[in-house]
């Protein structure tokens, strides 16, 4: 049974369209969406597309999933598949809480941050000592912790004042910060509702408008990942066990200690986000507070490319359509059927342009549909504004997942000496 | 010969009673570690699974658990990981009830009506993840998460009384209207108001006769299983590893949509807000426990369905209900964790069996070129 | 053979045991299975009963709450009380086989029989009145409704908050939004939610905000506070909730929904020798649902609490019908 | 340095039994034997991957102790593994750097570094460029490069030789001449003893795991080395009589294919910023490499058709469109005088097509599954697996049962699994498996590679015996020995083309090498060094 996740195309050359983005690219395909993004905006009056508020929460709704998916990104860069992010991250979620009310919010942290590594650390026991397949054992993990802290908790929270057998006393908020002056300004010119200007200090002002301190540490986490896994020889090392571990072993590398390492770190920054959900975004340790998260990491992880910057795009992908709906969904993913509407004429004429008729009248149809909708109804049904995120992962990873690589031995199992 | 069949008996043996006693141990440990009494819970759960309505309830959830983890089991044969079996089963549910208590057929028709609705759109909901993945190459593991999702707001919004649904009067749950006695699978009741068990169960029972026939002994289930080993020898000893791929999600998606029959025909005879989830979730890990293979996938339903259901009663004794769950994970590592050990220790026997083999092939010649 | 309840079927001895049944979440869920949990406390203490509680596990079916029930009124207690809707077909079928006990479902009239009591409330009339106040206490004109998930049952709330708040201000804009869709209930759970919903309708200019979700309106509730807006809170008392007391002052009132005291009743009834039947209303007139008024500030607002009085007296004397559906 | 007394045992085998081997510093040391014999566990004792289980290593009369690679590295061992030992998607430098790095960091300084040695060996390694995107020979030089990075005074190099042409092999021993210059140490491990005598001081012979003796290569002959390896004379790869016959079996017409990019994802197609790159990449894209191209030739029954070339020109992709794994972009494929370019692989294998793949654990093989059902793989649909779409497993036990018998597959039954058989064992399993449905054509890639000299033995006669009965073979191997020896007709691959024929009879290895290299093309004369610029038609076959 494979913990593969992601078809190779086994006779798909190698060389082929696997170009690298580089930074002007990055940057005008960014400037194109926001342009695009804007002149939604304006068409359809869904000011709140890029308000201040939607950034900022959509940051906050995207900040555990990030983390998460950090996590993941850890571990399976050293090659082991960490289904357990989940579970990982409950244990956060318990531990941080469980410290959190008691000695306050940053002891949550450490704690919360130890017993998701915890969590990570019995991942990498059963993975890398006993070479068990890494999906089952990540299972396991889930199950456990759920039951651990489910258990735990009734002797715990279940005796505490102000809490219950199902949720924790409240925890004392972690300072936030706002840029003061900035802030304001950028907040009044986001509602002037100029075209790309005001959408332009939206985002910024998103960023920049009642920030956790943890927020920012789980922000300055992405490129410091970046920086300790491609710049560093800890790093190589690390990358090197997930792609060729036997090469790894035969330069001296030990790749049982690095498995460790990730692997443990993998648990510990889901533990983070885990921490971060129970003492930042709710202030309180809830039951089933993290509702899949740590899958969503996952697989916000896999749609980055197995690269951070990637992963927060994908992180951040799901929180800004999770914001959208949450914030009053109903319009703002009604002016996002304009946006695919848009997208899919200027997909019609690529493949016009590339002489591929039938995906040009396909796009071009569905295109005219997404229009209707649009200038038809005023709203989208809330129950299909939940399924926003959802559903445009699928048509992103669509449209790009056959450029995904994940790490070559990711998911094998590996013993040392035994390599031929 | 003889020797290696007893060999394999023991080794065969040697995992589960590794596996059950570490975790009972461990499990104790945790009663213990928290100050209850560590024996009084199993007790009373083996007490209640001596009870013929606790029997019952156990008997159809294995039904339950057996054809969710075949759906998920089909998948990892193939290297596919369909963790959307839960939304493919209530999806299926769905819109098989729907269907189920719009017409009114006679029985037998009714009920084949019932259960090809399910599967075809257990499939559907499956295939698409299935051609995403051959054709765009997404990832079916993010794909069923996406379709799981997914599957929640279709049938929210599909179960509104103004599309599909139906309010009762005076309820505040949405169903799918009632089907008609014609629909219901007749069950074998077990008096005294301990219930029946649903007579899907046994048809879930032959599925699994069903999978493994089709695994082991026909032409296609040996092309799945070759994909599943190494896609890439199976690609070329002519297998066609997209039409694989499609196959399999599609039958793992049908099995998926099965799954809700035994609940749909045997007991609610409709689908309500209320109607069970996350069985796709659980199945994941009673495949894995059952190592894919249809006569452990029914040892690890059962099991599973022993530590849900003989559990009940556990909260009002005063014991935690959550100690079941604890039970569940330590189980499924422990298990993974000894077969690995016996497995390693298997091996070596194999090879050094191989190594006196070629050693006898060789020893003659090596003598006699040692002079050399 | 035997079965699981054969054990200590000693029944008969009317009302000095009593059971609840609980809805996912269970007990220790600070709302609707706690509040049920508060009535049978309350019976304990004041009317000698033992009581027994029993909790679902995640993903049981209705013959798993057959059971359930069974196993409770086979140990003789009666009432056997069902928390929540998704104990309907259960009840059904188990008070056919129990004639001598009563059973009581709550939230629920779609189950009758002689021996079931359906204790439901008028949530809408109660929304009605918070509609009302909202209305009064706004000074944009924008008002919020936050319905966990998206049920009949909360559909009932919304539907009664926005014909209070147009029926007093008729150009009042009334923002909705529901958290999740069934079967994910993390609406009624999940605080963060509940938080960046009501940011949302702050955004857009709300300076009210009404949550009907359960723990989630706590996150509600907090950002309405951030703001310095008001925020009404559902089923209980929120001002004087714990954990809540941060924000107290700015939770200008609470829809109550006293399903303790319906549960209680319900016993009382039983131990009585007059069990309760058929419909049990808890509306306005019952005081089964209505307006909290702990918060010092709302008491201060003369004028809004005499629009609710008016309106109040309006439901009661059928002048005016709540809408049950938005 | 002073191997003594080392004895390693893994369950089941004795890989070494005693071993005691001195080498000289500043030599160049051969280390040579059969399949199996020990060479690589000897040398992985030596590097501190594997502990022996009894014995002492001295270097420079010093008594050592490795438990780690790392320990030996620290020592001045580099190893060149047998089998490449290079993440394929680090950059070069990544992989040169990786464990190293406290030597120059893993930036600036180790690509300066790099650049030094690859210039100072003429080694031409480019320190950005992905591994992936190497071919064999640039892989090889990227691992010398490793070790040399390091500052290794004994370098161990395993089998290096294996993959490369005779020119590359020549590039590589003026390599290790200059290095041994330099007073480097150099263990060299060959099953090539031609090779050998060229290049190396000394030379060691062992066989089933323990040292049979040394040998003088100033004055050793290739014949005696053998002996001494394998205590009889080698077998040779020369086919007897012809047995060509008439009738053409295999037709392939202007076989084209393209390297295909990436279509239908133009969100994040983007081109390097570099113009003069962006150029080229886009007509890349747009044009497509082609590597196949314009391939044509016929088999006749009874022929046997061989291909040389170096890895990577086309070789694999010419096989995977024969079989119907890669649907070529133009071109036809006949066989037996029906046309099979659009059938698909099942149906190709069942008119007739037999497959020995170029690599037996990827594509020939399930590894975890039992030998009856790896006897199945391929032939599912045909007798004796199975009937009427179901398996008929009593029925392909017992065929398992005779294959084992008559191909010699040492193995204690056909129920362990095909992992746990020798390499050499395995390809008899797969050899003896293609044979047993009377294929009309059969395509073997490298049929012996990494087989030990009885297997081989047996191998070539299997294949000899099916060509007597009127078998078309298309053999493609990187031994070049084998190929003249065995082939009936010779063609050259370059670059995806068939740029050169010749005689078997009368070409010799190094002229052979010279056209794999694209060097030369046209009709390659034995004993002429300049081939002759013949105008002969691209379709024709090759006599
Ligand atoms: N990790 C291992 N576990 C068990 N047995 C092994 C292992 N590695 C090698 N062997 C055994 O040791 C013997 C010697 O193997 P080794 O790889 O050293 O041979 P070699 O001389 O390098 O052969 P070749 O020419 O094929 O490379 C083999 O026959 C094999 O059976
Ligand atoms: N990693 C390993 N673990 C256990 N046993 C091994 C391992 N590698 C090799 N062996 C054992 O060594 C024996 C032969 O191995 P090996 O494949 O090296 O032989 P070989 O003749 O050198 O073939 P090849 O041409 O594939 O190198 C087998 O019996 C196998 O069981
Ligand atoms: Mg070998
Ligand atoms: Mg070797």
């Amino acid at each position: 049974m494979s913990t593969g996740t992601v078809a190779k195309p086994s006779a798909a050359p190698k060389k082929a369209g696997r170009r690298k983005l580089t930074w002007p690219w990055i940057l005008l395909i960014v400037a194109a969406g926001l342009v695009l993004f804007s002149l939604v905006r304006v068409i359809s009056g869904a000011d709140d597309l890029t308000s201040v508020g939607q950034v900022s929460g959509a940051l906050q709704l995207a900040i555990p999933i990030g983390l998460a998916g950090l996590g993941g990104l850890w571990s399976e860069r050293a090659g082991v598949v960490n289904i357990g992010l989940e579970g990982m991250m409950v244990l956060g979620t318990w531990f941080g809480a469980w410290a959190g009310y008691q000695w306050g919010p940053w002891t949550g942290v450490v704690v919360g941050l130890l017993g998701g590594a915890i969590g990570g650390l019995l991942h990498a026991i059963i993975t890398v000592t006993f070479n068990v397949n890494h999906i089952v054992s990540g299972v396991a993990i889930n199950i456990l912790a759920v039951g651990f802290t489910q258990y735990l908790s009734n002797f715990t929270f279940g005796e505490a004042e102000g809490g219950s057998s199902k949720q924790s006393p409240r925890i004392d908020p972690i300072t936030d910060i706002t840029v003061p002056g900035l802030s304001d300004w950028l907040m009044d010119l986001q509602q002037k509702h100029w075209f790309l200007i005001s959408d332009i200090a939206g985002i910024l002002g998103g960023l920049v408008t009642n920030l956790s301190l943890l927020t920012v540490v789980a922000i300055l986490l992405v490129p410091a990942t970046w920086w300790v896994l491609w710049r560093t020889a800890f790093g190589l090392r690390l990358r090197s066990c997930g792609e060729n571990p036997v090469a790894a072993e035969s330069l001296g590398v030990n790749v049982y200690k690095y498995k460790y390492i990730a692997v443990t770190m993998s648990g510990a920054l889901a533990g983070l986000g885990g921490a971060f959900l129970a003492i930042v975004s709710t202030g309180i340790y809830q039951e089933g507070q993290t509702g899949g998260r740590g899958y969503i990491g996952l697989a916000a992880m896999i749609f980055g490319n197995w690269m951070p910057g990637g992963m927060a795009l994908g992180a951040g992908l799901f929180g800004f359509t999770d914001s959208l709906k949450i914030r009053g969904g109903a319009e703002n993913v009604h002016a996002l059927l304009l946006l695919v509407a848009i997208l899919l004429v200027l997909a019609a004429a690529w493949q016009l342009y590339k002489k591929k008729y039938v995906p040009a009248v396909i796009a071009a149809v569905f295109a005219v549909g997404f229009f209707l909708w649009y200038a038809l109804t005023d709203q989208v049904p809330s129950q299909f504004v939940d399924a926003a995120p959802y559903i445009t992962t699928l048509l992103v990873l669509a449209l790009s997942a056959q450029r995904l690589r994940m790490p070559k031995a990711d998911g094998l199992p590996y013993r040392k000496g035994q390599g031929k | 010969m003889m020797k290696i069949d007893k060999d394999k008996l023991l080794i065969g043996a040697a995992g589960p009673v590794l596996a059950l006693v570490s975790s009972f141990v461990l499990t104790m440990l945790v009663l213990l570690a928290t100050g209850l009494d560590p024996i009084e819970p199993i007790q009373l759960m083996i007490e209640n699974a001596g009870y013929a309505d606790i029997q019952v309830l156990i008997i159809n959830q294995t039904g339950i658990y057996y054809l969710a983890a075949l759906a998920v089991a089909i998948g990892f044969r193939m290297n596919l990981f369909n963790i959307g079996v839960d939304g493919q089963y209530r999806l299926a549910a769905m819109i098989s009830a729907v269907v189920g208590a719009s017409v009114e057929l006679p029985g037998p028709l009714h009920i084949l009506l019932i259960v090809v609705v399910a599967a075809l759109t257990g499939a559907f909901w499956a295939g698409i993840a299935g051609i995403l993945k051959t054709t765009r190459g997404v990832s079916e593991v993010v794909s069923t998460i996406m379709l799981n999702a997914i599957a929640t707001s279709l049938i929210a919004w599909l179960i509104l009384p103004k599309n599909l649904g139906v309010q009762p009067e005076g309820s505040n749950d949405l169903t799918t209207g009632e089907i008609a006695e014609s629909g219901w699978f007749p069950g074998i009741d077990m008096g005294q108001g301990n219930g029946e068990i649903y007579g899907f169960t046994f048809v879930a029972l032959a599925l699994g006769v069903v999978y493994w026939f089709a695994l082991n002994r026909t032409r296609f289930g040996f092309d799945l299983r070759a994909t599943g080993e190494s896609e890439s020898a199976a690609q070329a000893s002519g297998v066609d590893a997209k039409r694989m791929i499609l196959t399999s999600m599609l039958i793992s998606g049908g099995l998926a949509g099965l799954s809700g029959m035994p609940t749909l025909l045997g007991d609610t005879h409709t689908y309500s807000l209320s109607f069970p989830v996350g069985v796709g979730f659980t199945a994941i890990t009673i495949a894995l426990l059952g190592r894919n293979n249809p006569v452990g996938i029914l040892f690890a339903a059962l099991l599973f369905a022993f530590l849900d259901k003989a559990s009940s009663s556990l909260d009002v004794e005063g014991y935690p209900k959550e100690i079941t769950q604890i039970m569940q994970g330590i189980i499924v590592i422990a298990v993974v964790v000894s077969y690995e050990l016996v497995r390693r220790y298997g091996t070596r026997r194999q090879q050094q069996k191989v190594g006196e083999e070629l050693a006898a092939g060789g020893a003659i010649k090596t003598d006699k070129e040692v002079s050399a | 053979g035997k079965s699981s309840n054969d054990s200590g079927s000693d029944s008969d001895s009317k009302a000095t045991k009593a059971a609840i049944a609980y809805d996912i979440g269970g007990r220790g869920d600070q709302s609707f299975n706690d509040a049920a949990y508060a009535g049978l406390k309350k019976a304990e203490d004041e009317l000698d009963v033992k009581g027994a509680e029993a909790e679902p596990s995640s993903g049981e079916g209705d013959a798993d709450k057959v059971q359930r029930l069974t196993s409770l009124a086979r140990a003789g207690n009666n009432p056997v009380i069902g928390v929540g809707f998704a104990y309907a077909p259960a009840i059904k079928k188990v008070a056919a086989q129990f004639p001598d006990t009563t059973f009581g479902i709550i939230d629920d009239t779609s189950v009758t029989g002689k021996n079931i009591a359906n204790l439901v409330f008028n949530e809408e009339q109660g929304s009605y009145l918070a509609g009302v106040a909202a209305a009064k206490a706004s000074k944009s004109g924008t008002v919020g409704f936050i319905g966990g998930v998206e049920v009949p049952l909360i559909k009932k709330f919304e539907a009664g908050y926005v014909q209070g708040v147009k029926d007093t201000n008729p150009k009042a804009k009334v923002l909705t939004q529901y958290l999740t869709q069934p079967p994910n209930f993390d609406g009624f759970a999940k605080p963060d939610l509940g938080k960046a919903a009501a940011q949302g309708q702050l955004d857009k200019g709300a300076d009210v905000i009404y949550a009907a979700a359960g723990l989630a309106g706590s996150g509600a509730i907090e950002a309405a506070s951030k703001a310095g807006k008001w925020a009404i809170g559902v089923d209980s008392d929120q001002y004087n909730q714990a954990g809540l007391a941060a924000y107290k002052d700015s939770i200008l009132t609470s829809v109550t929904k006293d399903v303790s005291d319906s549960v209680f009743n319900l016993i009382k009834s039983v131990k009585d020798g007059k069990p309760q039947t058929g419909e049990v209303r808890y509306g306005l007139a019952t005081d089964g649902v209505g307006l909290a008024d702990s918060n010092p500030k709302y008491k201060e607002m003369t004028d809004l609490i005499a629009a609710v009085n008016k309106a109040k007296q309006d439901i009661i004397d059928g002048k005016i019908t709540v809408k049950t559906a938005p | 340095m002073e191997l003594h007394g080392i004895t390693k045992r893994f369950p089941g085998v004795v890989a070494n039994k005693d071993i005691a081997i001195t080498v000289r510093k500043g030599t160049v040391h051969a280390l040579i034997g059969e399949n199996g014999a020990g060479k690589s566990t000897l040398m992985k004792i030596l590097y501190g991957m594997q502990k022996p289980d009894e014995g002492t290593i001295a270097i420079d009369g010093e008594q050592v102790s490795f438990s780690s690679p790392g320990d030996a590295i620290a020592r001045g061992i580099g190893m060149v593994h047998q089998h490449f030992m290079l993440a394929d998607n680090l950059t070069v430098l990544e992989n040169v750097v990786l464990g190293g790095e406290k030597l120059y960091g893993i930036g600036a300084k180790a690509r300066k570094k790099i650049k030094e040695i690859s210039d100072a060996y003429g080694l031409g390694v480019r320190p950005d460029a992905l591994v992936e995107d190497l071919g064999v020979a640039d892989r090889q030089r990227v691992e010398i490069l490793k070790v040399l990075y390091r500052g290794a005074q004994i370098l161990i190099l395993d089998e290096p030789t294996a993959v490369l042409v005779p020119q590359e092999v020549d590039a590589l021993f003026d390599n290790l001449r200059e290095l041994k210059a330099e007073g480097l140490t150099v263990i060299f491990i060959s099953h090539k003893l031609g090779e050998v005598l060229k290049v190396a001081d000394d030379i060691t012979v062992i066989r089933r795991g323990t040292t049979v003796g040394t040998a003088d290569p100033k004055t050793a002959t290739t014949k005696q080395l053998a002996e001494l390896m394998v205590g009889s004379e080698l077998p040779s790869p020369e086919t007897r009589e012809s047995t060509v016959t008439d009738v053409a079996m295999l037709e392939v017409k202007g076989l084209t294919l393209l390297e295909s990019g990436f279509t239908g994802a133009p969100l994040t197609t983007a081109a390097p910023a570099d113009p003069s790159a962006t150029a080229v990449v886009r007509e890349e894209v747009a044009a497509g490499r082609k590597l196949l191209d314009d391939v044509s030739l016929t088999i006749h029954k009874g022929e046997i058709l061989g291909i040389a070339g170096v890895e990577g020109n086309g070789q694999t992709e010419l096989i995977e469109a024969l079989m119907g794994l890669r649907a070529p972009d133009s071109g036809g494929i006949s066989l037996d005088g029906q046309d099979i370019s659009a059938l698909p692989v099942r149906k190709r294998r069942e008119g007739g097509i037999g497959y020995i793949p170029e690599d037996r654990h990827r594509h020939g093989l399930l590894l975890e599954a039992p030998l009856w059902e790896n006897r199945i793989l391929g032939h599912v649909t045909e007798a004796p697996n199975s009937k009427r779409g179901i398996l008929d497993p009593k029925a392909a036990r017992k065929d398992t049962e005779r294959i084992v018998r008559e191909y010699d597959v040492r193995t204690p039954g056909i129920d362990v699994t095909a992992a746990s058989l020798s390499g050499g064992n395995q390809q008899k399993l797969i050899v003896g498996r293609e044979m047993s449905h009377n294929p009309k054509f059969l395509i073997a890639a490298h049929p012996t590679r990494g087989v030990d000299v009885g297997a081989q033995a047996q191998i070539w006669d299997a294949i000899r015996e099916a060509r007597r009965e009127g078998l078309a073979v298309l053999l493609i191997s990187a031994d070049l020995d084998e190929l003249i020896g065995l082939s009936d007709t010779l063609r050259v691959m370059y670059r995806g083309k068939l740029v050169a024929d010749a005689d078997p009879a009368t070409i010799t290895p190094e002229q052979l090498g010279s056209a794999m290299t694209g060097a030369a093309t046209g009709r390659l004369e034995g004993g002429d060094e300049r081939p002759e610029q013949s105008e002969q038609s691209e379709d024709g076959d090759a006599r």
